[in-house]
């Protein structure tokens, strides 16, 4: 083994160790949704909380319950978010439809129909109340969109200054119907990689809507409910064919495949050409020297799909709406374990990092 | 850090004289063209921004000039080539 | 993209590896330093390495301005974004550059108010939109960013902004260059020439590398392309035995410069008698200061300064990455202690170090017995 | 019918009209669990999500989950609250074991033996990590006191000056095994109300933990899991004998029973002298102007029971160490619908009204 | 707790009902004035009225603070509060109060700072923590709490914090009581005096009231027994024909006052000509303004006020409520239009609002034919 | 407002001359007794305070005066008492 072999194999062990919060105090990188806010999670929240069904850190939890004596059991998938997106209304959407898709999207990739959802509301003292019956709207049209009840809720308010106009928690409950085994340790070697559409508007949106960067440009969120699409797809691959479903919110599609990598100890393959972008969205990412492989989405969702039916699962996409621009974007490997590589387009070969500190805006 | 991006100019921006709207891929910025006084610089041309300034009036004929570099390559581009289309890539 | 999309093309870049390989001599090996940072990175975020026969091997240079930054500075514009009433503004990549009293990541966090900005402009207009606070902007880069700083001040003086300053951290690629040239431990076959300094300072002052050092430099643009072609003509040079200054991104790069730039840099700036730079030590007439005549502008006369001299850490070896004597992965932290989530030293930080380019995108471009699904050994045949 | 009578009778229509949010901003009082708290999730939140399940604005939802084609149903009961209680450590507790206890409490009241938790936390950049282990901890300690698993959550980071340190919002997931029909609409006229202690003592203490007014008193937070004294208390009086269950949060004792009298159109009748206050509350309540039934409470519950069961479960009460101190505070009475009233020490009659703007610290 | 609930004893409080009961003549009807809205809150708050029989009224008076504050210092107040830099700070029960301009609670929604406090002390020492802002205490209240404010002036001036100032707003009562006397529309038989303004002034400033205007008084405390034991006395003093100001609240107020508050008063403030009155209108003498001395913490000097009158809103009966005229269900948007939670007038903010204490506590005590499970007429046998 | 509450002196208390601690119901707070200079105070004694200052100190022989006030309300208070002994309300 080379030196440079053996210097690689010790990076390698050092990326698996016990994750340890260095810092002293939170910082912008632990909300970040890369490395900082794993090993943060991972370092306070699981070590303190841990638990069979919380451990797998995957978009929601499967509770599986018994209906009494019978033994008929419910499989209902479980998750939470919180929506502190700032400005809380940008191009394509606001906190209120975010929070509602959000959610919506997490159930969906535990391959559950969405049916409830809570919002407890932190607002802050002075928000216009008609902003906030603007978010409340486009919350229940989102709801409604999203064929989910908003059934129990929470209103908290804090003073000017100790919070940022409205911050909202979203709680789902759905219905696991189908045998889904979904799981981001599931992807195999042979397994095609895909993604819903073009990626990364969400993002972009959000930033130029700050105004801080003084760029103009016609990107709208990308925000929307996946169920519906998802839903096609495990009809068009069923019995455990689609092995991984993501949606590529903070840290983006390159944090997502990091962690589907990791979990199943595989390498993923992409290919740079394969993966859509919008113009807009490659246009403000070189003027901020972003990578879209790093910016959110917030409708779209990266599948780990078995790969003898990797064309299925396209056309079953592509069939929807909101899946028409899906792409098949790499393939699982072997080797390197726990890695994303990259085929870049201009033909070389290179690693793909999970998103590292980097304190972007609050896009979601 | 030393990012450059290629714009082009579409047109003066408000406010200050020293401002030019650039589009990138249908994104426009407002940059300061201060450092390209003196130059000519016409809707249509192409600026290099760097950190919200224009630092270069970008050459479109030095531009072809080192794509026509690999034509000259000979040879081994031909060859290469040749190869390339025969074979398919995925 | 226009004058990005063409310049990285896969056709062309193959084209131009099948080039390179034919112009080695064989059993000769080649080593070229990119002294630019930018080229560092888009060496390893387009994996062009792999269209290099192992004949050639690219050496980082010092051109990565937030590398070069030594930790006293860092704790003075710490010290500076402390101070009552102060907005401290900066490029993103300097959040996590560890000083010897933290980051402004950290400082941040203990609640220093320090912003990020896109440019100079920016905490210009923040200065303006904030009469009441100090706003201070802190200037890295090469002579590629001076002029932007330089034309920020004399806005800020032409329209009497008197709560605005700049913490000038400006330093100069020639001197540093020099620096390496006089250094015996390094075999260097050629440079890369940093392209975006060289639109401001223009092709001539590379002379003497050619003329005194006897090594060719090619300016290079910073697409794959452009790099790729650099190399090739590089080889040329060393084939026809030549050895010359050449322009291969004359599309941005006049010969002669950006003399309004220059003219900026020499109204609002002075040189420094000498500078420290982050593991290289001491380097005469490396830096720019402020110039008495803009004192009002400049953080280190408005602010009392520590000012202390901070030594890199023990287990730091940036000095020697820096000047290309080591590879990134030969330094004892590197992809362990030091990681970009936790950078010992600063070529960890920025995307334009060639630590952190080579840990977040290259370390499985090279010496990888396996590849991805076999790919990479196809891609080089 | 005199003038007077008149005059209380168009009151009386009057505060039962369409909720009108009259300001143009949010103020602190929306978020004082009062009358401006209901008023605006009545207008803004009821008015744009309204549908079945929401409407009756209890402490939680009661979803009714059919398991496939068998019609074997699953209930559930599913509440969420945001908790942005300021200081964040207080005698007694914290927001982290407040945030598992609130949630747990709220199911509990639904007649829910809670089971699962999701936690979305809401961190200030700066917060020290030291804080959040220590809040993560007593998550997990409450959490394993009251037999529930966090499963699911997410972490945000907002800019300094964006939040208060540290706000988490909990939802939780309870099975109803029992056949309750709990409901705030379901106290009649003979019915006795129980209180399962001493009341007051969170409120208290979190306003002089924040040092704002420069008392000292030995108080600490009442913040505990109410679902064991419950349980004892629905096994007692089996039945639909507990008609109503409320904890006495954000209002305190005389909101949550107003919110009764209006949804159930009855009266509720208090005898102050039976009302449990600890001493030293009454002490802060009589310094700062307040008035303890209006102060929150984080482990005490108000029971609506049949009248003629009211001994059973006060016993029921008094047999868990949590329902030590519980007393029969009042009865309800036909007349005057929706309101309640207080039969004062000195021998008078008064009302008892919903609580009115006054922003008190953040209490929760 | 000690000297408290003695004086809440029911058994106490239903002897004291039988001997009212027997005190009053048959035929004959009598109506007392208490003047501090203290005692409006205690009556409602208690329930006090189930302790009287129909002959006995009770009749709320001027003496809440917050409900004579007119609309034109609310928006003063406010103004003051929206000046960069400022802190504003008062007393919780103001939060709500209307002005012209609208209320501290929406100012403060709309990004003014305003903070509540529990002590003028309090205000001072945001004061000092403070430096860089400045503070000003909204001060209300009668001559109870006009001394405080002077001893926190004193202080501030002695300890010389020169970000302090008051924006003073201090009322007497004397003129006020003299000005309902002078009312013609009003028939009353006797005064319940202020206990806390009497421990401040003492009981003779009331002399004028029974030497010239025949009507008893008696300075009571804020128990219900207090309450109800000056009504009895009251009654003894109009059955035995006599017309004296008595006191009933000695164990707090001594019959001189407290001569070192009435100094405090005196150093710092000083006599205004006339003052408005919410509802009442200007009367002469009737508060308290800083005295030259102090003008440096003087709010009015300090900053420029817009100090315009803003008439009440055209439906506002406060004037009439305040004067005992009309009771607050009179007010034709009592309850209605004017809530707590949406108030109109002043009376129906404060706890000690007549309106407010009717409204929050009062309105199932008098002329209900149905009693709450008949419990009322139980306690009224 | 003109909310007062009696308060045992339980102590000085640190810092100024002029702040001594109170205690209600086993609640301590920091008052300042400036008000009353030239008093004799004495741990043990009552005093009344308003908006953090001591107003006023409470005489207990008059307090008990009150109490003994309603002694001499004669007849209709024994009448009155008896009845209530009498009856037992819950
Ligand atoms: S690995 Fe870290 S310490 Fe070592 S040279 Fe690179 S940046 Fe410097
Ligand atoms: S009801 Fe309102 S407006 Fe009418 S007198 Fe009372 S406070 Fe004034
Ligand atoms: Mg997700
Ligand atoms: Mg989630
Ligand atoms: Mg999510
Ligand atoms: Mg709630
Ligand atoms: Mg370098
Ligand atoms: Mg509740
Ligand atoms: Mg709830
Ligand atoms: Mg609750
Ligand atoms: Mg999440
Ligand atoms: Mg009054």
């Amino acid at each position: 083994m080379s030196t440079e072999q053996q210097v690689l194999d010790r990076i390698e062990r050092a990326r698996r160790r016990r994750p340890v919060v260095r810092e002293e105090r939170i910082t912008l990188a632990h909300g970040s949704g890369g490395r900082a806010t794993q090993t943060l999670v991972q370092a306070v929240f699981l070590d303190a909380f841990r638990n069979p069904l919380l451990e797998p850190l995957e978009d929601g939890a499967t509770l599986r319950l018994g209906a009494g004596e019978e033994g008929v059991r419910v499989n209902l998938a479980f998750t939470t978010d919180s929506y502190v997106v700032s400005p809380l209304f940008f191009p394509g959407g606001d906190i209120g439809d975010l929070a509602v898709n959000g959610t919506v999207n997490d159930l969906a990739m535990c391959g559950a129909r969405p049916r409830y959802l809570s919002a407890g509301f932190i607002l802050e003292e002075g928000l216009p109340v008609e902003d906030l019956r603007r978010i409340a709207a486009s919350m229940a049209a989102a709801a409604a969109a999203a064929e989910v009840e908003i059934v129990t809720g929470d209103t908290k308010v804090v003073q000017r200054g100790r919070a940022d106009g409205c911050y909202i928690t979203t709680t789902g409950v759905g219905i696991i119907e189908r045998p889904v085994t979904l799981s981001s340790a599931a992807a195999r070697p042979g397994d095609a990689v895909l993604v819903s559409g073009p990626i990364g508007a969400h993002g972009a949106a959000v930033m130029l809507a700050r105004g801080d960067f003084d760029i103009e440009a016609a990107i709208v969120s990308d925000t929307a409910p996946l169920h519906g699409v998802v839903a096609g797809l495990l009809d068009a691959l069923p019995g455990g064919r689609v092995r991984t479903l993501r949606d590529a919110t903070r840290g983006g599609v390159a944090t997502v495949l990091n962690e589907v990598a990791a979990a199943s100890n595989v390498a993923v393959v992409l290919e740079e050409a394969a993966i859509p972008v919008r113009p807009e969205v490659t246009g403000v990412c070189e003027l901020l020297g972003l990578d879209p492989l790093y910016v959110a989405c917030e409708g779209r969702f990266v599948a780990v799909v078995d790969g003898d039916h990797a064309t299925r699962a396209l056309d079953a996409l592509r069939a929807h709406p909101l899946g028409e621009q899906a792409a098949i974007i790499g393939t699982v490997a072997p080797e390197p374990a726990a890695m994303v590589l990259l085929r870049t387009a201009v033909g070389g070969t290179r690693v793909v990092e999970i998103l590292v500190g980097d304190p972007l805006p609050r896009i979601c | 850090m030393c990012l450059g991006i290629p714009g082009e100019l579409v047109g003066p921006a408000g406010g200050h004289d020293d401002l030019a709207l650039v589009e990138v891929s249908g994104v426009r910025r407002r940059v300061n063209i201060g450092l390209l006084e003196g130059q000519e610089l016409n809707p249509g041309d192409w600026v290099l921004v760097h950190v919200g300034f224009a630092l270069s009036k970008i050459s479109e004929d030095e531009a072809q000039a080192v794509l026509a570099y690999l034509e000259g390559l000979g040879q081994p581009y031909e060859d290469e080539i040749d190869a390339l289309r025969a074979s398919d890539i995925t | 993209m226009r004058f990005v999309d063409e310049y990285r093309d896969a056709d062309r870049a193959r084209a131009l590896a099948a080039g390179i390989a034919a112009r080695c001599r064989p059993g000769r090996t080649y080593a070229f330093m990119e002294v630019c940072g930018g080229h560092t990175h888009t060496i390893y975020k387009h994996g062009l390495e792999d269209h290099l026969p192992p004949e050639v091997s690219l050496v980082h240079g010092p051109g990565c301005p937030v590398c070069v930054i030594p930790m006293g500075r860092v704790d003075d514009a710490t010290h500076i974004a402390g101070q009552p009433g102060v907005i401290m503004t900066s490029f993103g990549d300097l959040l996590r550059v560890p000083g010897g009293t933290g980051s402004f990541l950290g400082a941040k966090a203990a609640g220093a108010d320090i912003r990020m900005v896109y440019s100079p402009l920016d905490a210009l207009k923040i200065a303006k939109e904030n009469p009441d606070r100090r706003v201070v902007f802190m200037a890295i880069g090469f002579e590629t960013t001076a002029p932007s700083t330089a034309m920020t001040v004399l806005r800020a003086a032409a329209e009497g902004v008197p709560n605005f300053s700049v913490f000038c951290n400006h330093v100069m690629i020639i001197p540093a260059i020099k620096a390496i040239l006089d250094s015996p431990d390094l075999r260097l076959d050629g440079f890369i020439g940093p392209g975006h300094v060289s639109a401001v300072i223009g092709c001539e002052p590379y002379a003497f590398i050619a003329r005194d050092y006897r090594k060719p430099l090619v300016v290079a643009g910073f697409e794959p392309v452009d790099i790729l072609t650099s190399v090739h003509m590089l080889l040329g040079q060393l084939a026809e035995g030549r050895c010359e200054v050449e322009n291969q991104y004359a599309r941005v790069v006049p010969w002669q410069g950006n003399p309004v730039a220059l003219e900026a840099i020499g109204r609002v700036m002075r040189l420094r008698p000498h500078f420290e730079w982050r593991g290289l030590g001491f380097i005469a007439h490396s830096a720019l200061a402020m110039a008495e005549e803009y004192a009002a502008f400049d953080a280190e006369r408005v602010f009392d300064l520590p000012g202390i001299r901070v030594a890199d850490p023990r287990s730091c070896q940036c000095g020697e990455v820096l000047k290309g004597v080591l590879k990134p992965w030969e330094c004892k932290v590197f992809g362990t202690a030091c990681t970009p989530e936790t950078p010992i030293g600063t070529c960890m930080v920025s995307s334009e170090g060639a630590c952190a380019a080579y840990y977040n995108f290259g370390r499985f471009t090279r010496d990888r017995t396996r590849g991805p699904a076999g790919e990479r050994e196809v891609s080089r045949a």
